[in-house]
């Protein structure tokens, strides 16, 4: 399993903070689409990827037991 | 812990302890600011959320970018989370250097790259409403998923 | 009393709220420090002497001149007399302003501005010796009595 | 009667830290030669001249009563 971790506008529309989904040997792209369908999250393809709290580009392949993360384009500072 | 999230009002003077060395004749800092205005539009606070342990792995990347561009440059960045009103602080870099153009420049890079990779957000709470920036169209969005190809793994 | 002559030990903090206003975004200090080493030779201690009151003129002068350049700056600026020892904070300039960028590059211009025309100089003291900076050879002269023809009654 | 200030290298070679000297009419370069002859001041051609905290040119003239300084190339900051 993996966890999946939603942040700022995502969270908001997804209306969870996280979820458990499997999406080992699934690439980041392929887990975006999914998850945008699931959650009807319209913004998801502006959104960064990480995985283990490290930025990955779509076609990265997701291994079983990795942390998610969307991160939408950020605005701190 | 030179690279922090807080909760709390952050205490300038302790992130500037951080960087204080006997080799440094220069000591930067960056405070960002609480601004009542953009563009014409009046905010009544803001909400500052982070993915907090990549964040910290951020900035402290951050630190070391700037270690290996300029030498002998010392780096302490907190950035604070939560709400925050008009003139609170948001975020304090310090970067101390042996000559004082460096802590300059070195110190524009860092808030700089917050702004590109760090992953923090803020909301705008206005008196007509509130929303996630970043997620604006004239942001600039990331088709390929990622801030830039030299931001992964760096 | 943005613009101060101080005797003691500085507060930053205290120099930063100052500055603070409501339309600004970002406010960068610069602090001073003193250096160990200086091309490789090793500073005991420093003496910093002022003549005063045209030295707090003189720092309003570059408060002002800010002011019209970058708009909606708020500038404070410290500079510390007497005998400072190593990491000792000799200056502390805060600048607000709306957006980071004017932050930077009106605090920057501040410090080059004392290093031309506020009438403070600093002695060094080694294991060596002792020397008042400003005289030595390598430094420009000012052949014409003035620092710049710019800098007259600006 | 004129007030003059020494500072930083000059004060030490001069031996004194103010002096009443009578300049009344004269140039800031004249009064330049009076006391550097009188104080035996080697460097004072690299001073600048300030008359009353501001900075004044060589051919200033100086008026009774004005403050004149003679400030070394400084180095604060």
């Amino acid at each position: 399993m993996n966890k999946v971790l939603f942040f700022a506008h995502l969270r908001d529309e997804a209306g969870v903070e996280s979820a458990e989904i499997e999406a080992a040997g699934k690439t980041v792209a392929q887990l975006k689409e999914i998850v945008a369908e699931t959650y009807k999250l319209g913004k998801l393809d502006s959104a960064m990827a990480a995985i283990n709290e490290e930025f990955a580009p779509n076609e990265e392949v997701i291994q079983e037991g990795d942390v998610i993360a969307f991160i939408p384009p950020v605005s701190g500072g | 812990m030179n690279y922090e999230i807080a909760k709390e009002n952050i205490d300038i003077q302790s992130v500037i302890d951080k960087v204080v060395q006997r080799e440094a004749g220069a000591i930067t800092t960056f405070i960002g600011t609480v601004r009542e205005l953009t563009k014409g539009k009046k905010t009544l606070y803001l909400i500052y959320e982070a993915y907090e342990s990549m964040a910290v792995k951020k900035l402290e990347q951050i630190g070391n970018e700037i270690k290996e561009r300029w030498e002998g440059a010392e780096v302490a960045i907190t950035h604070r989370v939560g709400k925050l009103d008009i003139t609170d602080v948001a975020v304090v870099i310090a970067v101390s250097t042996p000559h004082r153009a460096d802590a300059y420049e070195a110190n524009r890079y860092a808030i700089e790259r917050i702004k590109e990779i760090v992953p923090i957000w803020k909301k705008e709470h206005w008196e007509d409403g509130q929303e996630w920036i970043g997620d604006q169209l004239e942001r600039v969005a990331y088709p390929s998923g990622k801030p830039e190809a030299g931001d992964l793994n760096e």
